[in-house]
């Protein structure tokens, strides 16, 4: 099968700093696989160039058979790219429903509607509410956004992603920040998402136990460099990972 | 055109200039700083004005002593506003328009607190001694008042100059100009340096009205005149860019001087034309100091 | 608790604060005047001089027990110089406050904009101190009257003195510098006009045009200079006037070249703002001087006024002065400050000796024109400290004769065209 | 919780319908109705300029320029062709205000926070020195007179009327407008632009959209205006009509759909009231905008909102969709 996300060298540097060295990998589509590395290896801007918030100096990235490299962000959302941030990134004065149905509403191409009220488009909503049970929001629809514990914010970060229907979804550190027990709920959750939704996903993480947990392969950055990639054993067994990143508590 | 006229034209372009560059100046090093939209630059010119005038009338000082109170005085006013006002709704989700609105505010109360003050009459400043008449050069009257304003503003941008980029004052201020939160990090009081920064901004205004006052009615609403013209001058030369505003004002300083030989029945159209012309091939400014947060 | 109680006093403050006038509604016989003066910014002055001279107007004739058993009552809102706020205070004068007279204002777009209401309500609007020709002759409506000269009045004998002044100091070229509206241009369209009228020829030289309130004229006076005009009239009021001058007489632009401000160059407050630093020899004029005519009346009107202000007084002041004799005159006449028709029939033509009166001629409200028909004198700076803090005054008057002045009736015409 | 809104909303066009419709009945002077069209007019251009500021984030200030437009539209053509043009002079105004809005549109989205506002007030000032310039086509600083509607609506209680209604429709479209998905996504550009382009949306144009929609209303104002003053002139055009217009929105609170034409309302009642007792006026207004940007600011609609909340155990549910576009 044709591999759905392909990295062709891609590099980019901002003034003499090179934050992304040559990377080149492909995601096969219905998969699950993780981004590692130590901070400042390249991850998050990996992500941007991916999505087009940077562009990289030099190589391609394809995308379901496409050149997506100068697309726009938008452009590249529209050929079915979805993304939550490390960040959490919201609307946080909307209500949670309303946080992911503005992006059901954008799938369904119902934004430029000015007249209609918002509840008058059915399909939009249903969705949001189906998505909002899946991620476990269900009962806190009516709450406005930024009233969500943190964890909770995450999820709708994540909600807003599926909104879109994307074929593939980017995550970057879905657990930042939550503690031992909710991540074990996210990590679960993630999975189900995936198996779900449909979903190619590919993530960044810095807790092992979530990398090692739901990944099928796995990809380790180092200084913008491409430093290896297998599946979870051999990263676990890599020499070159081990002392890079991983060190030896780890294991 | 004559040369002998041209270069006349030109001296009165670079007087307007200077005089609008020390205004504007002010607005800009507020701007770039501290990130504060100072709506009411102008009425702290306007107080530099009547702080010179009482000044030199009341307590028949020398004038330039009375330039620096209302340095003084207008840049101690505007510290005041900054620690008691302005400080309160940094960090607010729409902080940009209230920091207008605010500065809106101050400009209606300070117009009236003037009129309560000094009157409606309109006062008036003579020249200081020795700046009274005028330098001949071959064949050209140069008023030595407004040589003299054109050599103060020369070395306002020199000291600035210095400042910005030999001390550690500079350093800071640049650096301000990037991050607030940035600074507190470095172990720099920001609460204070902000009510510094717009101290010395606010008294760059008064200096500049006492300086303007020999050549200008002081009247209550002078500032209303020139907060819109130091506006262009910001946004020409780059909103925060103290360069720019130089730039800003010699452009709008000298367009206007020969506008006003050439086309004078529709000079008073060119400011706002300069502008808008500059804004949109760069919308940003002549100078952009930053990059702008593209929303 | 505290907090409360200080809301409450603070309520009850602005209660009264809100309700209070409108509980002075008096028993006796009122002419009320509803006056829209701009008390802020740059006009504030005039505004001020001319509330100041209408209630010393009020409270002369209120001590002699009014008029016709009335008495005065004068209200005035600062209009802010802004016209649409004006209209809505005029309406409020009128339908609410139920005023007789509306009354004053300074700029003569509030004036084209109050006229209106004026006609709208049929309600008298007597106009103190705005200088526009339209408002008395194209924009004429039966209820306004002007009681200060408009500006044709002032360049017809700017035009006079300009042709008397060729035979002592032959003169060519002339330049005009002033601000860029309306006034500014009128005064320039008239004053070629009037020269044309009088047989003066000229050469003009250069017209330049500044904004209204620029606070820099540099860049104008070298221009000046480099165009080398004998006489360079001058449109500014205010502020302006101030300003420009400061800025010119180093460049020697003063001397080299005779300055003429005939229509409001001569204000007061040129000379208070200025002092020892006005030079001599500008000519200029008014609407009204402190020291012409030497009258009793004049010499009167100017001390008291003084003695209440601790100012002497801009023309402004005089307009509004007359203003409120204009309309006691009318009120005798008619017996009553309702009959509005009959008001009117009485303005039409009334004599008035006023401040600005020499001897031997008073001033009069003509018919056709609503507009009231006044000598004009015109004269130069000359040390004189009798005014403090002015140090010169006008002085080597030259007058012209009222009728002289008023526009001919084919000039009207063409202002109706257009 | 949906009823409570939709009653929120029923009381609310009660009230509008019962206090505006009431007034040329209950008054007989002229100048409270006039007052009280003063207040629909501005507090629809309020609204209308709340859809960029506190909906959008978009602090314009230079809204004057197209409330300008549709006086001077309304101005030039009554005076030139007759009053009869008078209702196709405010379709003419609309229409040129949305052709210059597009283009001046274009070139001020570009750039954002104050920089969009200075750059408004610019081209605004711009306008306004025209208008002022032209002297032989504008009428210059005198403005226009003599801008009488015809027929029937030359009369004022006829004509208070026509505005009611025009306002009514007018407000009822911006209501419908912030509670549809456009609404929505605007609302979402002021909270996070940048996740709003990762919803494949174009941020500059839902801006652009805003903004042309904004102007639109802010000319019907101005057309509208032109038939109750009976009297133009160029400081409709200013920087401080502008000004004005976001005071009104701040002090009636700029987070609330109806707070605009609450803060207008005020305004102009204080400007009456406080104007017609004291030549300080303007020391007065500085000082009521310092103690709302300080101490309220959300505005009087907001700040009640935010007690009354505070009292309610349903407090959580005031994000419900139709009762505020903003917590």
């Amino acid at each position: 099968m044709e591999p759905l996300l392909v990295l062709d060298s891609v590099t980019k540097s901002f003034g003499g700093l090179r934050v992304t060295a040559g990377v080149s990998f492909s995601v096969a589509p219905g998969s699950i696989s993780a981004v590692i590395g130590p901070n400042g290896a390249g991850k998050t801007s990996l992500f941007n160039q991916i999505t087009g918030y940077l562009r990289p100096d030099k190589g391609r990235i394809i995308f379901r058979q496409e050149d997506i490299t100068d697309l726009s962000t938008r452009e590249i959302v529209s050929r079915g790219m979805g993304r939550a941030f490390q960040v959490t990134s919201f609307f946080p004065e909307e209500t949670v429903l309303d946080n992911v149905r503005v992006a059901c509403l954008s799938r369904l191409n119902k934004t430029r509607k000015a007249i209609k009220n918002v509840s008058y488009f059915k399909e939009a909503t249903d969705k949001a509410f189906k998505i909002l049970e899946s991620i476990g929001l269900g009962k806190q629809a009516d709450r406005p956004a930024f009233e969500l514990a943190h964890g909770d914010q995450k999820l709708l970060d994540i909600g807003i992603a599926l909104g879109l229907e994307p074929k593939m979804l980017l995550l970057d550190e879905p657990t930042s920040g939550m503690s031992p027990e909710e991540r074990l709920l996210t990590r679960n959750l993630i999975k189900r998402l995936w198996k779900e939704f449909n979903l190619t996903l590919l993530f960044i993480e810095h807790d092992m136990d979530t990398v090692f947990g739901i990944a099928q392969t796995v990809r380790v950055l180092q200084m913008g460099r491409l430093l290896a990639e297998g599946t979870p054993e051999e990263i676990r067994n890599n020499p070159e990972v081990i002392t890079a990143y991983l060190g030896e508590e780890v294991l | 055109m004559d040369p002998s006229f041209i270069i006349m034209q030109f001296l009165s372009g670079l007087m307007m200039a200077t005089l609008l560059f020390l205004v504007a100046s002010g607005l800009t090093l507020i701007f770039g700083v501290g990130n504060v939209f100072n709506f009411a630059h102008g009425s702290f010119y306007m107080i530099g004005a009547y702080l010179a005038y009482q000044t030199v009338s009341a307590w028949h000082a020398n004038f330039w002593i009375s330039v620096l109170v209302a340095a003084l005085g207008a840049g101690v006013l505007g510290m005041i506003a900054e620690s008691v006002f302005l400080r309160r709704i940094y960090g607010r989700a729409e902080e940009g328009g209230f920091q207008i609105l605010l500065t809106y505010s101050f400009i209606l109360v300070i117009d009236d607190l003037v009129k309560l003050i000094w009157g409606a009459e309109y006062k008036s400043l003579a020249r200081p001694t020795g700046f009274r008449g005028a330098i001949e050069i071959g064949g050209l009257t140069i008023p030595s008042y407004n040589l003299a304003i054109i050599g103060i503003g020369l070395v306002v941008v020199v000291m600035a100059w210095l400042i910005l980029s030999r001390t550690r004052t500079g350093r800071i201020a640049r650096a301000a100009a990037l991050d607030r939160e940035m600074l507190g990090s470095m172990g720099v009081n920001v609460p204070l340096t902000m009510t510094l920064v717009f101290g010395i901004a606010t008294a760059m205004g008064g200096f500049a009205g006492a300086l303007a006052a020999p050549l200008r009615s002081v009247v209550p609403g002078a500032g209303i005149e020139v907060i819109i013209d130091s506006l262009i001058v910001v946004v020409i030369g780059g909103m925060g860019n103290f360069w720019g505003a130089w730039l800003g004002a010699l452009i709008l300083g000298e367009v206007n001087s020969f506008a006003v030989a050439t086309v004078p029945d529709w000079a008073s159209l060119f400011n706002y034309l300069v502008m808008v012309l500059t804004l949109i091939f760069k919308p940003e400014g002549l100078f952009a100091s930053r990059k702008i947060r593209k929303v | 608790m505290l907090k409360h109680k200080n809301l409450t006093l603070i309520l009850l403050a602005f209660l009264v604060f809100v309700v209070w006038p409108f509980s002075v509604s008096a028993q006796e016989k009122i002419i009320k005047i509803g006056a829209m003066y701009p008390m802020t910014g740059r006009p504030g002055l005039y505004g001020l001089d001319s509330v100041d001279a209408a209630e010393m107007a009020i409270e002369e004739i209120n001590s002699k027990g009014g008029v016709a058993g009335y008495k005065f009552e004068f209200t005035n809102t600062d209009s802010k110089a802004k016209p649409d706020y004006s209209v809505m205070v005029a309406k409020r004068y009128i339908t609410q406050d139920k005023v007789h007279f509306l009354f004053g204002v300074v700029s003569s777009a509030v004036g084209l904009a109050v006229t209106e209401v004026s006609k709208q309500y049929k309600k008298i609007f007597i106009g103190t101190d705005h200088a526009s020709t339209q408002l008395t002759t194209d924009k004429l409506q039966p209820y306004y009257f002007r009681v200060s000269n408009n500006t044709f009045q002032s360049m017809a004998a700017g035009a006079l003195y300009l042709k008397e002044l060729k035979q002592t100091k032959p003169w060519e070229t002339i330049a005009y510098i002033g601000p860029d509206y309306a006034y500014g241009h009128d005064q320039w369209d008239e004053l070629k006009y009037n020269l044309d009228r009088f047989g003066v020829k000229y050469k003009a030289v250069g017209e330049y045009w500044p904004k209204i309130f620029a606070p820099d004229y540099t860049a104008f006076i070298t221009s000046i200079g480099n165009d080398k005009p004998d006489i360079l009239v001058a449109g500014f009021w205010g502020g302006d006037t101030v300003a420009f001058i400061k800025q010119a007489l180093p460049y020697g632009l003063l001397t080299k070249t005779l300055y003429f401000h005939p229509d409001a160059g001569g204000n007061y407050e040129l000379m208070s703002a200025m002092g020892s630093d006005l030079p001599k020899g500008l000519v200029l004029s008014a609407r009204h001087h402190n020291n012409w005519p030497d009258t009793e009346l004049n010499r009167e009107y100017v001390k008291k006024f003084f003695q209440k202000t601790g100012r002497y007084p801009t023309y402004a002041a005089e307009g509004a002065y007359a203003g409120i004799y204009a309309i006691a005159e009318a009120v005798k006449k008619v017996g009553n400050p309702d009959d509005t028709e009959a008001l009117v029939k009485a303005f039409e033509g009334m004599k008035i000796k006023l401040p600005e009166d020499p001897d031997g001629f008073t001033s009069y409200i003509d018919p056709k024109s609503h507009q009231i028909v006044q000598d004009q004198a015109i004269g130069v700076t000359v040390p004189n400290d009798k005014f403090p803090p002015a140090k010169l005054m006008l002085g080597e008057w030259k007058v012209y004769k009222a009728e002289e002045l008023l526009p001919p009736k084919e000039y009207i015409d063409k202002l109706q065209k257009k | 919780m949906k009823n409570h809104a939709k009653i929120k909303e029923v009381v609310f066009w009660a009230l509008f319908f019962v206090i505006f419709g009431l007034i040329p009945l209950l008054e007989k002077s002229d100048y409270h109705l006039i007052l009280a069209n003063h207040i629909l007019i501005w507090g629809m251009f309020a609204m209308a300029f709340n859809m960029l500021f506190g909906v959008t984030g978009m602090l314009s200030f230079g809204q004057a320029l197209y409330y300008g437009l549709g006086a001077y539209s309304v101005g030039l053509m009554v005076k030139n062709f007759g009053d009869i043009w008078f209702l196709p002079a405010i379709g003419l105004g609309l229409l040129s205000a949305t052709l210059v809005s597009i283009l001046i549109g274009l070139l001020v989205i570009r750039v954002s926070g104050v920089y969009f506002t200075v750059l408004t007030l610019a081209f605004g000032q711009l306008v306004w020195q025209i208008t002022f310039k032209w002297y032989h086509f504008t009428g210059g600083d005198d403005g226009i007179q003599s801008i009488i509607p015809p027929g029937i609506l030359a009369n004022h209680t006829v004509y208070y009327f026509f505005t009611l209604l025009l306002v009514a429709v007018s407000i009822w479209v911006l209501r419908r407008l912030v509670n549809s998905p456009m609404g929505l996504v605007l609302r979402c550009i002021r909270q996070n632009p940048d996740r709003v382009r990762f919803l494949g949306r174009r941020v500059r144009r839902n801006q652009l959209r805003i903004y042309v929609i904004s102007s639109f209303f802010a000319a019907l104002a101005g057309g509208l205006m032109a038939g109750v003053d009976n009297s133009i002139h160029p400081d409709m055009f200013y920087w401080t009509t502008s000004g004005e217009v976001i005071l009104m929105a701040v002090i009636g609170g700029i987070g609330q759909f109806f707070g605009p034409f609450i803060g207008a309302a005020l305004i102009i009642i204080i400007q009456d009231v406080v104007g017609a007792r004291t030549e300080y006026w303007s020391l007065i207004i500085g000082l009521i905008m310092m103690v709302m940007v300080l101490i309220l600011p959300k505005g009087l609609v907001g700040e009640v909102q935010l007690l009354r909340g505070r009292f309610r155990p349903d407090a959580k549910n005031r994000g419900e969709n139709g009762t505020t576009f903003s917590a």
